[in-house]
C-alpha cells in the first residue's frame, strides 16, 4: 500500500547524519576555502563526532527496520548537505573497490581487496564517451604484462586512496578492433603519475584528481573481467544517490532563505493562491515545489531498487529521472534562493553560497543531464543506439 | 515505511477506469468541447461507476484513491475529470464535513440514478482573484444567515441544484449548502471558456439570500474551509497530471513517425529531450500528488503539500501542453489533432483555483 | 546615431491602425466564434472604416517620412492586434501574386497578373520539408502541359483568392532526379478540389484552406522559373513582422492586464526591485521586460532590412532571431497573463482568451522556433548543411 | 527616427575599449579573482583611458557611450567593468546632480593620475533587501546632517576616499557625499563573496555621520534618486550583456571542436539550440540597454526600461552562464575554464542593484 511515512529507525538515522553535519558546519567554511589539501586531512574520524554512532555503519545494521536499506541511505544522503567529511570516506566512495568485489576473481581479491580503489573513466578530451578515449593498453607477452599509456582526470579522491581501476582501450589481438579493458592500478607503480588536485567551483572537500600512465606496466592479473557496460552498471544505483546530496544542499539553503526571510518579517503562507503572495513568497514556494517534486522522483528510484535489487536494470529510467530532475532542480533553487536572499547571500559569512556553488556539479557528473535525457529519451521510444 | 505500491483493488480500480477512459471518455472529448456541453449519457455512465458515491460510505472513503481516479479520467478528457471532481468536492466536503442531517441529505441525492452535477463555489468575479480575499459575506440573521455576494466559473452551474458556497463569516470562512432555487440566488448563462469548455462555467450571484441554521456545513462549530481547498489544490493536480499523461502518449508516437529532413522527429535531440522532459514532470507530479493525497487520506496536514503540488503541476502542465503542440507544428493548432484543446484546458485547469475535491 | 524616436509620420501611423483595430475590435468575437466562413465575408472595405484612410495604403506614400518603410511597417504591426479585418487583404497577403511579380516572365504577368495568388508550400505529411514532399508534376509533351497530383495545407486565404502559386516536385527527364518546381494554378481548373477551411485554435479571422490536385493539368507558361529557395526568399522580411503581429496582440494583453490589475488596486511601480513586489507585478514586469526585449530584436532587423534591401540575405540572422524572440515571448506572454488576471480571464466576455490563442500560430509558421535556431546556429558556427 | 547605426566615434571608442579588454582585462581576469583583489596597475591603465573623466565634462557626458564601454569592459571581467561603473556611478551622480562646489570638488579627484576608487552606497545588509526599504537615515542637524545606518556590498569599499550614500530623508530619499574618514564612518573588512570577487565588497557603518550643509547631493534641492538607481540598473545589464557575449564567444569553438559520440557538440540540437538561444538573449539584452540608455541620455524618465532592461538581463545572464557551463561538462566546473567564474560573477551581478552608473 501507498505509504510516506518513515519508521521509527528511518527517522533516527536521518536525525544522526542532520546533527552531525550541523556538527560539521563550524569547520565548512575554512574547508572550502582550502582548495589543495596534500595529503587528505581527514584518516580515520574527527573529534568532534568520535563519540557518535557512524549513522551508515548503523545504516548497514538497522536497515531491516527501516523503509529499505538504498530508500533509507537516500533519505540519509537527503538530509545532509555534508558540508564536511568528519569521517574517512573510506571504502563508501571507493568505486573501484567496489568494481573489483563485483568483477573480480578470488586470485584478485586476494591480490587487491585491501586496497581502496579509486575509479578513471574521464579523458580530458574525451569526458566519459567511450569512443574519443584515447587511454591505451597493449599486451606484452614476454613479460606477461599489460602497458599501458593515457591520461585519466576527475578521479574521485584518487589523492588518497591506494589506486584506481582504470578504463582503457586494449588493443586487439592480431590486428582485430580494440576492446574496452578494465585494470587495477596501483600507486607507487613507475609510469604511475598523479596529477595536482584540480581546483573546483565547489565540492571543495570532495578531492578530485588524476593521473598520467606513461608506459604504465601491469601484471595481466591486474586486468579484471569488467567491461564498460558492466564497471557501469552501478551507475543505477548512484545517481539517485548524487540527486538526493544536491537536493540535502539545497534543503540547507532553502531552510536558510526561509529563516532569513522570517527574520525580514516575510511569512510563508500556504493557503494563499499565488495572487496573493509577494515576489519573494511566490518565487520561494516555487523552489520548494521543484524540491518536493525531486525529493518524489529519488524515492521513487530507490523502492524500484529495493523491490528488484541495486544491479537490476528495471529501474534505470527512474535513475536517469532522479538524477535528471534532482540535479536541474538543484541548479534552479540555489541559483533562485540566493537571488530571492538579495546581496547580502552573496557573502561567505554565511553558507548559502557555498551550497551554491557545491551542488552545480550535480547535472554534470555520473552522467550530465544531457546523458540522463537521452536515456529516458531511448526508453521512451524503444530505442537502442538512437540519440546521441 | 515507504511504499510506492498501490493495493490490488486500486489496481483494479484504475485499470477499470483507465478502459473506461479510452473507450467512453476520450472519443467524446473533441465533439463536447465544440459543443461546450458534456454528454449525459456519457455522465451518467459515469456516475453508475459509483466513483463518487462509494467515496460518500464510511469504508469507501479515501482520497488517495480518488485522485488516482481523476488522473486516470483526465487522461481521456479534463473537462469530465473537473466535472466529476466538482461534484466530487461538494460531496466529500459534505461526508468529511456535514453534520449527520447534512449527510444524510446528500445520501439520499446520491440515489440518483444520473449524474448529479453539485458544485463548490468559491471563485470571485474579479480579476487577479486572491482565494485569500473572499469579498462573498454571510452574517448570522434570525435563526440563520444570509448571504451577500457572487461567485465565478462554478462548473455546471445551471444544472447544480445545490451549491457549496465559500464565504467570509464573522472572523474567518464558512461554507454553507444554498439551493439553486433559494430566493435570491441567480445563475448567469455560461459564459463561454476557452477552455474545459464543456463545463458551462457560470457566474452565481447570492443577493441577500436567506440560509437556515442547519446549512452551514458542519453545523454551528463550522468546518476546516482550509481543508477544502487542499482538497482541490490536490484533486486539480491529479487532473493536470492526467492532461500531461495524455500529451506525452500523444506526442510520442507522432514523433517517431513523423519524418523531417530525413530523420523521425524523435531522433532530433531538441525533440527527445523535451519528450524525455515531459515524461520526467510527468512522474514528479504524479509521485507529489499521491503525497499529497496521501497526506490528506492520512489525517495529516496537507495544506504545504497541496499548495506546491498544484503549483508545479499547474507550472509544468502549461509547459508541456505548450511543447507538445509545438511538435505537432500546424497539426497542434488546428482541431484535427487534440493538443489545441489541450493547450486551452491545461491553461483553465491550472487558474480554476477552488473547483474540485478529493 | 542611435536614435529610437519615432518621426511624426511613424507616429500618425501607428495612431491610424491602433484606432481601426479599436473601432474592429467590437466585431472581434462575432469573427472568431465563426469557425467557417465561405465564402469570405469581406470583400472591399468594411462600412466601419470606410471614411477613414488605408494606414498601409498611406504608408506607401509617405514612408520617406517615416523611420523607413519597412521599420513603420513593423512598427504599425506592432501597433494593432488585427483583432478583426477590417479591409479586404487582398494583395497584401497573396504572396503567390508576389512570387509571380517576382520571378514572371512577362507573358506569365500577363497572363497570370490580374489573380491574387495564395501560396501552397506545406504537404499534410511532409510540412515543408522539401526532401518529404511528395506532389509531383509530369510533363505532357503531346499537350506541352503539366500534371499535377498531391495535396497541400495550411494555405492563407486560398478560400478568397483566385488559385495558388504551388511547389512541386517535377519528374527529371529521362528518368533524371527530380527537381522542384513552382506553378500557377487557377481555380476552376478540372482536378484542383479545394479543401474546407481549417478549424483552428487561433486566428480564425485568417482564413486557412487547401487542396487537392487530382490529375490536374496545367500548360507549360504555368510553370515559374522560381525554385524554392527563391520562393522563400523574401521569409527574410516575413519573419520579424509574423513577431510583430503576435506581439501586437501581446501588446493588448498586457494593456488589459494593467488595466484590470489597476482596478484591482494592483498598482505597478517601476522603481521597486523584485523583494518590493509583489507576485503579480513581478511577473508582469517580467513579461513587459520579453515584450520590450522582442521589439528591440525586430526593429534591430527591420534596420538592416530598411539598409540593405529586402532581397539581402545580410540580415537573415537577425530575421530568424527577431522571429525566435517574439514567438516565444508571445507564448511566454499570453500564458502568463492569463495566469495572472485569474479565472475570469477565461470569459469569451473579453478578448485576453482570444489573444492567448492566436498569438500561438507565430512560433510554429514560417519557420517553426525550432528551424529558425537551425538557421542562428548555423550563422554561429559558420555551417551550411549541418544541423537539422 | 529609428536608427541603430554608431557614430564613428563610438565605433572607434568601443573598439579600442574591445582590443584593451582583449589584450590587457581579459587575461587578468583569473588571478584577480584568486587574489580577490584588483590589479592596480590595469586599474590605473584604465584610469587613464579618461573613460571616466571624459563623461564629467559637459560635452563628454554620454550615457549611451558609457553603456557601450562598459559592455566592452565586462566582456574581458565583470568585476573591472563593475569597477569602473562604481566609480563612475559616483562621479556621473555628482555631475549629472550635483552643486556647483560639488562638481568641482569632483573635478579635483579626477586629475589624479591613477584609478580612483569612489562608490554608490546604497544596498543595506538585510536579507531580501528592498530598494525600496532603505532604513539608513538622515535628519537635519543643526547646520547639517546627521547619517545612521549601515551600507552593504559597498565596491572597494577601503579603498574609497569617500561614498555617495542613498538615505532616507524626510518624507523621501537623498543621497549624501560622506568622506571615508568622516567620524562615525566605520569600514568593515571585505566580506569575501562568491562573484566579483575583486571588488572587495564591504559593509560600511554609519554611526552617527555628521554631514555639512554642502554635502548633500544637489544642495538643498535634492536631487533625483531615481535616476541614480535607473543608471545603475542600466549600467549593470550592459555588464551582464558583456558577460554573456563573453559566455558565447567563449562556448562556439569549444562545441565546435569537442567530438562525443562521433560528432562535434555543436552539431547536436540540443547543444546548437542553446547556443542559438544565448545569441537571441545577448542581442535582445543588447538592443534594450541601448534604448535604456538612449532614454537616460535624452533625458526621457527611463524608470520603467531601465527596471525592464535590468530584470531581463538579470534572468537571462543567470542563465547564459549556467548554460555555457553546462555544455562545458567537468571543464565548466574546474578553474581552468573561466565558466564557473563567469557562474558565481553572474550570480553576483545580477543581485547587487545599485552599485554601478552610466
Amino acid at each position: 500500500m501507498v505509504d510516506f511515512s518513515l519508521t521509527e529507525t528511518d527517522k533516527k538515522l536521518i536525525d544522526l547524519v542532520r546533527e552531525e553535519n550541523e556538527i560539521g558546519r563550524a569547520f565548512a567554511r575554512e574547508l572550502d576555502r582550502t582548495m589543495e589539501i596534500e595529503p587528505s586531512r581527514l584518516r580515520g574520524v574527527h573529534p568532534a563526532v568520535a563519540d557518535r554512532e557512524d549513522p551508515f555503519e548503523l545504516l548497514e545494521g538497522v536497515h531491516e527496520e527501516t523503509s529499505g536499506l538504498v530508500i533509507a541511505e537516500a533519505l540519509m544522503f537527503m538530509a545532509s548537505a555534508q558540508d564536511v567529511e568528519l569521517r574517512d570516506v573510506g571504502g563508501h566512495e571507493a568505486f573501484g573497490s567496489m568494481v573489483l568485489r563485483n568483477f573480480g576473481t578470488d586470485v584478485q581479491k586476494e591480490k587487491y581487496g585491501h586496497l581502496n580503489l579509486a575509479i578513471g573513466i574521464t579523458e580530458p578530451d574525451a569526458g566519459s564517451d567511450p569512443g574519443a578515449m584515447r587511454s591505451y593498453a597493449r599486451y606484452d607477452q614476454e613479460t606477461d604484462e599489460y602497458v599501458l599509456n593515457g591520461e585519466k582526470i576527475f578521479i574521485s579522491f584518487f589523492n588518497k586512496f591506494d589506486g584506481a581501476v582504470a578504463l582503457v582501450k586494449v588493443a586487439g589481438k592480431d590486428g582485430s578492433r580494440p576492446e574496452f579493458g578494465t585494470f587495477v592500478l596501483v600507486k607507487g607503480a613507475p609510469g604511475l603519475i598523479e596529477s595536482p588536485q584540480m581546483r573546483k567551483l565547489g565540492v571543495r572537500k570532495h578531492e578530485l584528481s588524476g593521473f598520467v600512465m606513461q608506459d604504465l606496466r601491469v601484471p595481466a592479473v591486474a586486468r579484471l573481467d569488467a567491461d564498460f557496460g558492466k564497471t557501469l552498471s552501478n551507475f543505477n544505483h548512484n545517481r539517485p544517490i548524487v540527486s538526493a546530496v544536491a537536493l540535502a544542499s539545497c534543503r540547507s539553503l532553502l531552510d536558510f532563505t526561509r529563516d532569513k526571510l522570517k527574520a525580514a518579517g516575510v511569512e510563508l503562507d500556504y493557503t494563499q493562491g499565488t495572487s496573493g503572495r509577494s515576489a519573494l513568497v511566490d518565487r520561494f514556494i516555487r523552489l520548494e515545489s521543484l524540491w518536493e517534486a525531486s525529493w518524489g522522483t529519488v524515492m521513487r528510484a530507490k523502492w524500484l531498487e529495493h523491490k528488484q535489487g541495486m544491479y537490476s536494470n528495471g529501474y534505470r529510467t527512474e535513475a536517469s529521472i532522479a538524477k535528471a530532475m534532482g540535479a536541474k532542480a538543484a541548479r534552479d533553487i540555489t541559483q533562485g534562493c540566493l537571488e530571492i536572499l538579495g546581496p547580502e547571500s552573496l557573502s561567505e559569512e554565511y553558507l548559502a553560497e557555498k551550497w551554491f556553488r557545491d551542488v552545480r556539479i550535480a547535472d554534470i557528473y555520473e552522467g550530465a543531464g544531457e546523458i540522463q535525457r537521452v536515456l529516458i529519451a531511448r526508453d521512451i521510444f524503444g530505442y537502442k543506439k538512437e540519440l546521441s | 515505511m515507504i511504499d510506492f505500491e498501490l493495493t490490488e483493488d486500486q489496481k483494479a480500480v484504475c485499470e477499470m477506469v483507465r478502459d473506461f477512459t479510452a473507450n467512453e471518455v476520450a472519443p467524446l472529448a473533441r465533439s463536447q468541447d465544440t459543443a461546450g456541453e458534456l454528454d449525459s449519457a456519457l455522465m451518467d455512465a459515469i456516475w453508475q461507476l459509483e466513483i463518487v458515491q462509494s467515496q460518500c460510505e464510511p469504508d469507501g472513503r479515501s482520497a488517495f484513491l480518488a485522485g488516482l481516479v481523476l488522473e486516470e479520467l483526465a487522461a481521456g478528457d479534463a473537462s469530465v475529470a473537473t466535472a466529476v471532481a466538482s461534484t466530487m468536492a461538494y460531496c466529500l466536503a459534505i461526508t468529511d464535513h456535514g453534520t449527520s442531517d447534512q449527510r444524510q441529505a446528500l445520501q439520499e441525492s446520491l440515489k440518483a440514478p444520473g449524474f448529479q452535477a453539485l458544485s463548490l463555489a468559491v471563485m470571485e468575479p474579479s480579476f487577479g482573484f486572491s482565494i485569500g480575499g473572499l469579498k462573498t459575506e454571510a452574517v448570522a440573521s434570525g435563526a440563520g444567515f444570509r448571504l451577500q455576494g457572487a461567485k465565478s466559473m462554478v462548473p455546471l452551474a445551471s444544472r447544480c441544484r445545490s451549491f457549496l458556497v465559500v464565504a467570509r463569516y464573522q472572523e474567518g470562512e464558512a461554507a454553507f449548502i444554498v439551493p439553486a432555487d433559494a430566493a435570491g440566488v441567480l445563475v448567469r448563462e455560461p459564459c463561454q471558456t476557452v477552455g474545459l469548455r464543456p463545463l458551462e462555467l457560470s457566474e452565481v450571484v447570492f443577493d441577500n439570500v436567506g440560509i437556515p441554521q442547519g446549512a452551514m456545513l458542519g453545523g454551528s462549530n463550522g468546518s476546516n474551509i482550509q481543508s477544502i481547498i487542499d482538497a482541490s489544490r490536490t484533486a486539480q493536480a491529479c487532473i493536470m497530471t492526467g492532461l500531461s499523461a495524455a500529451v506525452l502518449n500523444h506526442v510520442v508516437p507522432y514523433v517517431k513517425e513523423r519524418i523531417v529532413h530525413g530523420t523521425p522527429l524523435a531522433q532530433k535531440q531538441s525533440v527527445a529531450f523535451r519528450v524525455a522532459d515531459i515524461r520526467i514532470d510527468t512522474e514528479a507530479m504524479r509521485w507529489m500528488n499521491w503525497r499529497s493525497a496521501w497526506e490528506i487520506e492520512t489525517g495529516q496536514n496537507p495544506t504545504r503539500l497541496s499548495a506546491l503540488s498544484y503549483s508545479f503541476a499547474g507550472e509544468k502542465t502549461m509547459k508541456i501542453a505548450d511543447e507538445g503542440l509545438q511538435m505537432f507544428g500546424g497539426h497542434g493548432f488546428v482541431q484535427e489533432h487534440p493538443l489545441e484543446m489541450w493547450y486551452r484546458n491545461a491553461r483553465a485547469i491550472s487558474v480554476l483555483e477552488g473547483v474540485a475535491g478529493i
